[in-house]
C-alpha cells in the first residue's frame, strides 16, 4: 500500500490526534521541569496545520512533511517549534515519496543532524533527540518494534540530567522526570506506526 | 484562576490591539499582529529589533520608540515568537543601515532568532545576547544564563547610540559591553498563572520563596523560608556584585533597577530599592542612576529582581539620552 | 502573608527612604517623613498639596514634581495622614500665592484636611474635593462617592493650571470642573493584604469578584460570579457614561484611564482598555487621551478600576502639558 | 479622692491597656464593615501617647485629656484620630480639675457637640456618638450604671444602618456588626468607670 493521499490523511490525523489527546499530560510534564506549555505549543502548531490539512495531504510524502514542519515553524514558537519544526522538514526532505523501512530510517537519521546542529544538542541531554536517537536505530533491526521503542526511550529520558532545553536550569533537580518533548516525540512516532499498519 | 481576560486564545491579540490604540501616537501594530513598530521611522539608522514571549510586558513593545526600540514581536505568553515575525520586522524597520537583533538567551527564542536571519536574504543582521541572570550555574554544558531584567538596560543604551547614528558593528559590540556589565537576581513569592494553563505554574508554601526564579516562573537557585527584604537584599546583591567583580566588572557607579514581576506593589519596590542600595553602597558602590517599577514582568507573580549594571561614562551618558516610548519615557 | 518587607512598622519609612533616594533629582523627603516635596520649588505659583493614605502607590507621592503637585502627604497604609503633616507641607511649599489641598472624599481624610486649615493661620488655603467614584449611590444622608483614580486626572490638570500661573481660586474652580467631569468604578478580583493586618482584608472565591470596590478594598455594588473582560467593561463603563449623562457631563471626546490596583499584569490592562474603548466608542464616546497601568494601587490587590474624564478644549492643553513627576512624566 | 497625679496615670494606663488587649478585636470589628484598621489607629494613637506619659499624667486632668487628644490627632490620622482626639479635647476643656458626676456629663455633652460639629454625624448614625450620647445620658441618672450604659449602647450599634465612618458604603449590609469605634470608645468609658473607681 504506497502512501497515497488518504494513507498522508490518515497519518496526519493520526498525529494530531495524539497530540490533542495528550496534550494535558504534555503540559504538565513540562510543568514539572519546564515552563508548562508543551502541549499547548504543539497543539497551537498542529492546529495550524489543520487549517490547511487538505493543501497538505494533497502533496506529496516529502513536500506534505517539510510543509508540516514550516508551519509548526512559523507558528508554535519556543524551542519546540523550530525543534519539532526542523526534524519535519528535515525527515521529509531525505524521504521519497514511497519509502522503506530503510528510507525511513535514513529519514530519521537527517532529522536527528538537523535538530542537533540547530538545538546545539546532543544525545543525553534529556530532549526529543533522545527519541529520534532510539528510534532510527531501531528502524534498523527487522525485528525492533518502532513504536515500543519510542515510548522505552522517552521513558528513559527520566533518568537523565538536562543540559538542553529549560529543565536544564535545574541541574540535579532535572533528574526524576521524562522530557516533555521526548514524550511527544514518541506520541508521534506510535501515531505513525499505527497509521502506517502493516508497513511499520 | 480570576483574570481580566475573554479567553486565554484571544488574550494577546486583544492586549495588543488595546495596547497599540493606547500609544498609537507612537507605535503601529504590524499585519497579522506579527510586530509592534515606531509610527515614525528613521531612515538610516541601525534598527533595533527585539521580541519574545509575551507576559513580561511591558517588555518588549512597551520599549519601541525614538531612542530605544524599532520593533518587537510579541510571542505567545512565554514563547518565543517565530522567525516569520522576526522577518516581517525586520523588513518593516529596516533603515538601510542594518538590523539588530536583542535576543534573551533562551534556546527558543535563540533558535527562532537564528532562523530568521538565516532566512533573511539582503538584508545585514546582527545579534546580541542578553544573558544577565546571576541565579542560573554556568558551566561548559549549560544552556548559559538566562536573559532577564537587564535586557531593559541593553535596549536602552543600545537604543540611544543607534539613534545618535552608530553603525551596525558599534552597535552590537556596545550591546555585548553593556549585557557584560549587566546582572541580575530575582525572587518570587508566588508563583504566576499563564491564561492557557489556568492555574498557577508552580506552588510556594505559604512562608516559602523561590529564590533565584526565572522570568517564567523557572525555579531558581533554592527555596527557601521567607524571611525578610533586607536579607533578600543581601542575598541578591551579594550575588551580583561578587559574580560582576568575578568577570572583572566591579563596578565603582552604577545602575540599580528594582523590577517587579507584575504581583507586588510599589510601596515593596521601594522598600527593596532602599535595602539594595543600602548593601551596594555597604560593598562601595555608587549608585548613580536607578529604575524602580514593573518593567519585565511574569504576569502576576510576586517578587522582584534586582539588577545592576556597572555603567561607565558612555554608559551613564545614553542612558540618560531622550528616550519616547510607551514605558520609558525622558527627556521629551 | 509574604511580602518583599522588614517589619510592618517599618515598611512606610523605608519604602519613603527608598522613594525619595530613587528620585533624589526630583523629590526631598520632609522632617520625620511628614511630606514629600518637590526639589526645587517655584516662587510665585499656587502650591498644590495633596496626600493621603498610602499603599495607593505611586499616588501621591509619586506624582510631586514640576506640573502637578509640590508636596503629599503619606498616611499610614489606608489612614489619612494628620494635620501636622499638612501645616508642615504648607509651610515647606508656600509660594505666596496660596495652597490648594487635593483631598479624596472620605472622612478620615477630609476631617484630617479640614483640621489642618483651621489651624493654619496666616496661610490662604482652599481645597478640592475628589469623588469620582460611581459605585456608591449619592443620597442625602451617606457620605458622598470616594476618591479613587481620577485624583491623579485632577492633580494633574490643576498641576498644570498652577504652573501656567493659575491664581488660587482660578485653580480651585478648574479642579472642582475636572472633578464634575470625572468618573470611575473599580473591580476586584482579590483582596488586598495591608501589611500590619497581615491576613487578606476581604475573602472572594476563586469565581467572585468585587463590583464597584472601592480602594482600600471596600465593598462595592454587589458581588457577582466572575464573567470576562467585555462584560466587566460594559457594566462599567455603562455606569459611568450614565452618571455623567445623568449630571449633564455626557462626554463627546473623552480620556480613558485604566488603572491596576498592584496585583494585575499590565498584559490584562491593555485587554481591559480594549474593551472598554469599544464600549465606549459604541456609544458615540471618541477616546482622545489614554493612560493604562498602575496609578492608584490598593497595595496588591488584583483588578482594576476605568475612569472618564469629559475633556474640553482646555482640560486636553493642560493634561498635553508638560509634566516631570516620578511617576508621569512627559514633555520633559 | 481627688483627680491626683496617681489618679490620672492610673486612668491612663487603665485606657491604654484595654486598647491594647482589644486591639485585634476592634480591627476585627473594622475589617467586617470598614477597612480593618481601628485596633491598629487606636494602637498607635496610644502608644505615642504613652511615650509622653509622664508628661501628660503631670498636667492637671483637664489639660492631660487635651493633651492626649492633640497627641491622638497628630499621630492616628483616619477618622478616628480627629474623632476621638476632638472628643478629648473637648471633654478636657470643659472639665474642672476635680469633677463631679454632673461635671462628668458636662464634658461629654461637649464632646458630643465637637465631635458632631467635626465629624457631621448625628446619633443613629452607627459611630461612636452612639456610645457617648447615652453615656451622657446615664451620667445624668444617678441610678444608671455607666460602664454597662456604654458597654450596652455600643452593642446597640449593631442593629444601625451606618451614615457616617466607612460602613456607609456598604448601606443596607451595614447593619448587623457593630461599629468599631463604638465599641472602643465603651472600652475606653468601662476603663476610666474602673480606674475612677467609687467616684464613677
Ligand atoms: N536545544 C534543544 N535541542 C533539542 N530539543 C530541544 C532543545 N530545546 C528544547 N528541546 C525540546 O523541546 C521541548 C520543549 O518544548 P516546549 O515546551 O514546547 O518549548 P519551550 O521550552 O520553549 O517552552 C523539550 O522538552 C525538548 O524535548
Ligand atoms: N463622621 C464621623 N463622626 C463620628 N465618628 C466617626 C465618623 N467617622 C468615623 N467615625 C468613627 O471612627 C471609627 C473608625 O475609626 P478608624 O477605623 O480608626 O478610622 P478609619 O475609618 O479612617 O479607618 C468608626 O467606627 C466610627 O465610630
Ligand atoms: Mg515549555
Ligand atoms: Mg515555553
Ligand atoms: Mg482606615
Ligand atoms: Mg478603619
Amino acid at each position: 500500500m504506497p502512501v497515497d493521499e488518504t494513507k498522508r490523511r490518515a497519518l496526519l490525523d493520526a498525529i494530531v490526534e495524539t497530540i490533542s489527546a495528550h496534550a494535558e499530560e504534555l503540559t504538565e510534564i513540562d510543568a514539572a521541569q519546564g515552563d508548562g506549555d508543551h502541549g499547548l505549543n504543539m497543539k497551537r502548531g498542529f492546529t495550524a496545520v489543520m487549517s490547511k490539512r487538505e493543501a497538505i495531504v494533497a502533496k506529496p510524502l516529502p513536500e506534505a512533511m517539510q510543509e508540516v514542519g514550516r508551519t509548526l515553524v512559523m507558528t508554535v514558537g519556543g524551542a519546540s517549534g523550530v525543534i519539532f519544526g526542523t526534524a519535519f522538514m528535515a525527515a521529509g526532505k531525505a524521504l521519497p515519496e514511497d519509502p522503506t523501512r530503510a528510507d525511513a530510517a535514513a529519514a530519521m537519521d537527517a532529522a536527528v543532524a538537523a535538530v542537533r546542529a540547530r538545538g546545539k544538542a546532543d544525545f543525553g541531554h534529556k530532549t526529543m533527540l533522545d527519541v529520534l536517537g532510539p528510534v532510527a536505530k531501531a528502524l534498523r533491526d527487522p525485528a525492533a518494534d518502532i513504536a515500543a521503542a519510542a515510548l522505552a526511550a522517552a521513558e528513559a529520558t527520566a533518568g537523565m540530567q538536562a543540559i538542553r532545553g529549560r529543565a536544564s536550569f535545574l541541574a540535579e533537580r532535572s533528574v526524576g522526570g521524562m522530557d516533555a518533548g521526548a514524550r511527544s516525540a514518541a506520541l508521534i512516532i506510535v501515531a505513525i506506526c499505527s497509521a502506517m499498519g502493516d508497513r511499520a | 484562576m480570576k483574570k481580566l481576560i475573554n479567553v486565554p486564545e484571544s488574550v494577546l491579540a486583544e492586549s495588543l490591539d488595546g495596547f497599540a490604540a493606547a500609544h498609537s501616537d507612537l507605535v503601529t501594530l504590524g499585519e497579522e499582529r506579527k510586530f509592534v513598530r515606531r509610527a515614525r521611522l528613521t531612515p538610516g539608522k541601525v534598527a533595533l529589533v527585539s521580541g519574545g514571549g509575551s507576559g513580561h510586558e511591558p517588555l518588549h513593545a512597551g520599549f519601541v520608540g525614538h531612542g530605544m526600540l524599532d520593533a518587537a514581536c510579541p510571542g505567545q505568553v512565554f514563547t518565543s515568537p517565530t522567525p516569520d515575525q522576526m522577518m516581517a520586522a525586520a523588513e518593516a524597520v529596516d533603515g538601510g543601515a542594518g538590523i539588530l537583533f536583542i535576543v534573551k538567551n533562551y534556546e527558543g527564542d535563540v533558535m527562532n532568532f537564528d532562523m530568521a536571519r538565516e532566512m533573511e536574504t539582503g538584508r545585514t543582521t546582527e545579534a546580541v545576547l542578553v544573558d544577565d541572570d546571576v541565579a542560573v550555574e554556568v558551566s561548559t554544558f549549560s544552556n548559559g544564563r538566562r536573559g532577564v531584567a537587564g535586557t531593559v538596560v541593553v535596549e536602552k543604551i543600545v537604543g540611544a547610540a543607534a539613534e545618535r547614528g552608530d553603525d551596525l558593528a558599534a552597535c552590537r559590540a556596545l550591546g555585548e559591553r553593556v549585557n557584560k556589565a549587566t546582572r541580575s537576581m530575582g525572587v518570587a513569592l508566588t508563583s504566576c498563572t499563564v491564561p492557557a494553563a489556568g492555574k498557577p505554574t508552580f506552588q510556594l508554601a505559604d512562608d516559602e520563596i523561590e529564590i533565584g526564579v526565572g522570568i517564567h516562573g523557572e525555579p531558581g537557585r533554592r527555596r527557601a523560608k521567607h524571611s525578610n527584604a533586607d536579607t533578600l537584599a543581601q542575598d541578591m546583591v551579594t550575588a551580583i556584585l561578587d559574580d560582576l567583580a568575578g568577570s572583572g566588572s566591579a563596578p565603582g557607579s552604577a545602575l540599580l533597577l528594582v523590577n517587579g514581576f507584575g504581583g507586588t506593589p510599589l510601596m515593596e519596590l521601594y522598600v527593596m530599592y532602599h535595602a539594595a542600595r543600602a548593601q551596594m553602597e555597604a560593598r562601595g558602590v555608587t549608585v548613580v542612576r536607578s529604575l524602580v517599577g514593573n518593567y519585565v514582568t511574569s504576569l502576576d507573580m510576586a517578587g522582584c529582581s534586582l539588577t545592576v549594571t556597572a555603567l561607565d561614562t558612555e554608559m551613564a551618558a545614553l542612558w540618560d539620552a531622550t528616550v519616547h516610548t510607551p514605558a520609558l519615557r525622558w527627556g521629551i
